[in-house]
């Protein structure tokens, strides 16, 4: 098709389409009139059920367990499915990486804003790390303190400190460190049901205090596990991306 | 009111349809993707919303105050996800057929696959 | 409640995230986590085989965390098997562990991720299969689909890999956004999640138009991976450039994934509330009988032979939907087993390509022209497997066909039947013509077509070609593979059996009461009269005419030039060629143009259809 | 029969209205803004923009957690690494 028939052709197909669609969505009690049941019986059983006040997490970590697992293992897969792109499988991979624009220069990196990025470096850590920890509390949770954590990394990076970074983020630890975030959370499951219990059962002691940091049982576990695959996740994501970029600065200062 | 957000999810869902057929440009086609997708997390949190409830945290307020539907939040936060994996794996593709033919352009890239 | 659903999902999973953490500890060893990844594989088909056979007692249904539903209100998520997914999910798992098994020696040097991608992706699958909640079904669906999209790059030094896994992940993740919009409009009515329970809900209040628009969204994803015209472009593309074991696993499985989908999708939400209308299976045989009929033809001309086995997919995928779109228990039977048998004969059609690629470097069939005599075995299992593709009996397909015709027929479609025997004809055809051309060099090559010649030439770098010998673990699973297709038409109990667990899958307050209210049903209460599943004349004569066609139709290719009376240098197909290129332009613009018009008039035509 | 209830929340229902539809008419706006602008790196900011305002959409639709996420995914990781495949392309076709 050349680019116009497409266009007619869509706008064609899009009328309809968009057409239909609004015919199902006026099909719809209208927007703020939810009609339950469902989120309405989680919001009312949640707190007491479980003792977490952040019912979101709940239904991700322990009513819905089972999709944030499934959800998990896209991450995984999509963090190695890049992995096998990015690295090339045979030859090329013991291949010393090639300064592909050995010509080029690249500014050094102003000492303020180096400075700036490594004052933020640990607060973005200790943020990313609290919201991994209080998934049962606050709007928060290990998904966001994952990447999070990750952004804490790009920050290393804008500072220029690549060696660090290097060094935090060796590709195989980073490997490791994602398969056990991904593993963990499966296996939180799986010890629920060598206790007997069905898969994912919140088997831990839930605490007294509804919203407190240790209570809620397996949410807390999970919600830490999350947030270790997801920073892992996404450091191998930009760490790939991030390879030959690096080199190239690393050699230029 | 009622149906307002829903006619800007089919708008969001149409727009982004449009960019990616008339895209030239495989990274401008994935961000169009990225605003497809857009569109089902207005779609979730707008079924899910109850006019004048709270969010779905019971921290400071009690147990039976209306709040909004907690599922669907859930299930934007997965939807969230998978946005990111696969963009990220889509760019990944990019690069890499960038490396090979040194082109974006979907065209250019379907006449030279042979 | 029975663990073992949960561990069927679950242990491929965990066996990935292993086997990823120990890559590096086993540095040069790598061998012992390829063994375990296959070991892995077959566990899992053995559990779910395990599965199958105990839902022949009824159906089990596995509580995620222990969330019972209370007064038919699901909280939880839940799988639920029968013997039909349980099924499905097996053979999977036989042909997972079959491509893995393939790759031992098939790869120059198997990297670890392709076992971590290939275990993802079985899990994917089963959860897929088993799942009741309809937004789990998204969620397992995509991971297929990441998955899939890597396993497609797998060669990202070629330049066809990228271009086919590009349109291959566009166009599915459209298909899959847009099936996320279907749920969440039905959620923002029902308020449920649960299919049974969504089912209960919109089967009491009937609530217009958003049901159809929901159907039809939901659908949108299922239809676009199941390769139904005109939503089925990306799939050629992505065979030609995925490596061969992972061919296997498209053709064999996932295509018929994408229909299981649709199946289950209508049979415990939508069919009650749409009432089972005659216009609901007059549109889907149409548009079976469409791509049915694309898919043949596409197939016959092609020369690249993963593209063509590809189009021959896309042929039996149509004819898949124009079996379940019966909406009867025997022609969903006669589905089923003609899934089995087509995935076992596809997958170790596949197998016997990768082999071809192994030993001589090349996908094209022009240039393979007798070159291929010296892989007697790889020949032998290669011509059994396209006659049972043609439905050969005793071979599952002819079994699975003859009870889809016998249906078709009781319901006043007696041209179906001549519809299949013609895409028969076609497809197996195609496929003893390569047979007959490579293995044996009968007749003339095929003139060569310059742009489809580079495509298949660039299939080179693949693996290591030019072996001298075929390892054993390449050609004992294909060879096993034909065989459990051959033994399965022996199989007298099946045909009962199968029927009865169609009946048990057609049986939607059976599966709400199953799912819902925790009852236990063996034998549903009959919606249909059961029919008969035997052998008939009928059937054994359509099957062996199939493939005597293809056999007649595979000579006449081979020595079309010979024949005196016709015009020389005529190639029988050519007509399609621009046609073809027309259609099949692998630009994703033109793709997602094509699935926006396609869902556009769906949409229309079930507007008129079901108002 | 929820909405009918009294809540503690502080923001009158008019007035929420008001926000949501403002919100909603500036998501379509910005949807259409990243479609349209064509040039790579323009094309990344919008969409970062794009993301900060469903952010503060989803603050309006009572969903605090999905608006940290897309912050985080939608706003800030989405686009570095978007600007980052620009910057390892660029480099190749100088």
């Amino acid at each position: 098709m050349t680019p116009a028939q497409r266009r007619l052709a869509f706008l064609l197909g899009a009328a309809g389409l968009a057409a239909f669609y609004l015919w199902g969505l006026f099909g719809l009690p209208g927007f703020g009139n939810y009609p339950g049941p469902y989120g309405f019986i989680i919001n009312r059983i949640a707190v007491g059920q479980t003792n977490a006040t952040g019912v979101v997490s709940t239904v991700n970590f322990e009513y819905r367990g089972f999709d944030t697992v499934g959800e998990e293992f896209i991450l995984f897969a999509a963090a190695a499915g890049i992995a096998t792109v990015l690295r090339r499988l045979r030859g090329e991979r013991d291949r010393p990486a090639v300064d592909e624009a050995a010509g080029r220069q690249s500014p050094p990196t102003s000492s303020a804003v180096r400075m700036i990025a490594l004052l933020f470096t640990g607060p973005v850590v200790v943020m990313g790390w609290w919201l991994a920890s209080h998934a049962q509390t606050n709007p928060s949770g290990g998904f966001q303190g994952g990447v999070i954590l990750a952004t804490a990394f790009v920050l290393i990076y804008l500072s220029g400190e690549f060696v660090v970074f290097k060094r935090i983020s060796p590709a195989d630890l980073t490997d490791v460190v994602e398969a056990v975030g991904a593993g963990g959370f499966a296996a939180v499951g799986v010890s629920a049901v060598a206790m007997g219990l069905p898969y994912l059962s919140n088997f831990l002691p839930l605490g007294s205090v509804p919203g407190a940091v240790s209570s809620s049982g397996t949410i807390a576990l999970i919600s830490f596990f999350v947030g270790l695959e997801v920073a892992a996740a996404f450091i191998l994501i930009i760490g790939e991306l991030l390879e030959q970029t690096l080199l190239i600065r690393q050699r230029g200062q | 009111m009622a149906y307002i957000p829903f006619i800007v999810v089919v708008w969001i869902l149409m727009v982004g349809l449009y960019g990616i057929v008339t895209s030239r440009d495989l990274i401008h086609l994935i961000i169009c993707l990225i605003v497809v997708q857009s569109s089902t997390y207005v779609l979730l949190l707008g079924v899910g919303y109850v006019t004048g409830a709270v969010a779905p945290y019971f921290y400071d307020v009690p147990v039976h105050t209306p709040a909004v539907d907690p599922v669907v939040q859930a299930l934007a936060l997965t939807d969230v996800v998978v946005e990111a994996a696969v963009t990220a794996l889509l760019l990944a593709f990019a690069i890499q057929a960038h490396k090979r033919f040194g082109t974006l352009d979907p065209a250019e890239l379907a006449s030279l696959k042979g | 409640m029975d663990q073992l659903l949960a561990l069927a999902v679950v242990v491929p999973l965990l066996a990935a995230a292993a086997i990823s953490a120990a890559g590096p500890l086993f540095g040069r060893r790598r061998r012992i986590l390829d063994a375990a990844a296959i070991g892995v594989a077959a566990a899992v088909a053995v559990l779910l085989l395990i599965i199958m056979f105990r839902t022949a007692a009824g159906d089990q249904v596995y509580w995620f965390g222990g969330f019972r539903p209370a007064r038919g209100i699901a909280i939880g998520i839940d799988f639920e098997a029968g013997p039909l997914s349980a099924g499905l999910a097996s053979l999977a798992a036989v042909l997972v562990t079959a491509a893995m098994t393939f790759s031992w020696r098939y790869f120059e040097r198997v990297a670890t991720y392709f076992h971590v991608l290939m275990l993802i992706f079985l899990a994917g699958i089963t959860g897929f299969c088993l799942t009741g909640d309809i937004f789990d079904l998204f969620v397992w669906f995509e991971l297929m689909g990441v998955a899939a999209y890597a396993l497609t790059a797998y060669r990202p030094e070629e330049r066809g890999p990228l271009q086919g896994a590009l349109n291959f992940a566009i166009t599915n993740s459209i298909g899959a956004y847009l099936s996320l919009s279907g749920i969440a409009l039905i959620y923002g009515r029902t308020g449920a999640l649960n299919m049974a329970q969504i089912g209960e809900y919109i089967d009491r209040h009937p609530p217009g138009g958003l049901v159809v628009v929901a159907f039809l969204l939901i659908l949108s994803g299922l239809l676009i991976k199941s390769a139904i015209v005109p939503f089925h472009f990306w799939l050629a593309d992505a065979h030609a450039v995925a490596p061969t074991p992972v061919c296997v696993l498209f053709s064999g499985v996932m295509v018929e994934l994408g229909l299981y989908g649709i199946a289950r999708v209508y049979w415990s939400i939508f069919g009650q509330a749409l009432g089972h209308r005659a216009g609901i299976s007059d549109v889907f045989l149409a548009l079976g009988v469409l791509t049915a009929v694309v898919g043949a033809l596409f197939c016959f001309r092609e020369r690249h032979i993963k593209r063509l086995l590809a189009f021959s997919t896309i042929s039996h995928a149509g004819m898949f939907l124009a079996g379940v779109a019966l909406l009867t228990p025997l022609g969903l039977a006669g589905t089923a087993v003609y899934v089995a048998g087509h995935g076992l004969v596809k997958a170790a059609l596949f197998l016997c390509t990768g082999i071809i690629l192994h030993r001589l470097g090349s996908v094209n069939e022009a240039w393979l022209h007798g070159r291929g005599r010296s892989l007697r075995v790889t020949g032998v299992v290669f011509t059994l497997a396209g006659l049972g593709l043609a439905d050969l009996p005793p071979f599952a397909t002819f079994l699975g066909k003859g009870w889809i015709d016998d249906s078709a027929g009781t319901h006043g479609l007696p041209w179906l039947m001549a519809v299949f025997i013609v895409c028969s004809i076609l497809t197996g055809g195609a496929v003893l013509r390569v047979a007959g051309g490579v293995f044996y060099g009968l007749g003339d090559a095929p003139s060569e077509d310059p742009a489809m010649a580079r495509a298949a030439d660039e299939e080179k770098s693949e693996t290591d070609s030019g072996k001298q010998r075929t390892p054993l673990t390449m050609i004992i699973p294909p060879a096993i593979l034909v065989a459990i297709a051959f033994a399965i038409g022996f199989l007298t109990p099946l045909g009962p059996a199968v029927e009865a667990a169609a009946l048990r899958f057609e049986d939607q307050p059976g599966y709400n009461a199953t799912v819902l209210a925790g009852a236990h049903i063996t034998h549903p209460v009959a919606i249909a009269a059961a029919q008969s599943t035997g052998i008939t004349t009928a059937s054994v004569l359509a099957g062996a005419g199939s493939a005597a066609g293809a056999l007649i139709l595979a000579f006449l290719a081979l020595y079309w030039r010979r024949l005196p009376l016709l015009r020389r240098g005529y190639e029988p197909g050519t007509g399609l060629t621009t046609v073809l290129t027309r259609f099949q332009s692998g630009v994703i613009s033109d793709y997602v143009t094509w699935i926006v018009l396609g869902l556009a008039c769906l949409g229309g035509v079930l507007t008129l259809v079901l108002r | 029969m929820i909405a009918a209830v009294s809540t503690p929340y502080t923001v009158p229902v008019a007035m929420m209205d008001t926000l949501q539809v403002t919100i909603l008419v500036l998501v379509a706006a910005g949807a259409t803004a990243v479609v349209l602008i064509r040039e790579r790196v323009r094309q990344v900011l919008a969409l970062s923009v794009y993301g900060v305002l469903l952010a503060v959409l989803f603050l309006a639709f009572q969903a605090p957690d999905v608006t940290l996420s897309e912050l985080t995914v939608g706003a800030v990781a989405l686009p570095v690494v978007l600007l980052l495949t620009l910057a390892k392309i660029k480099k190749r076709e100088e």
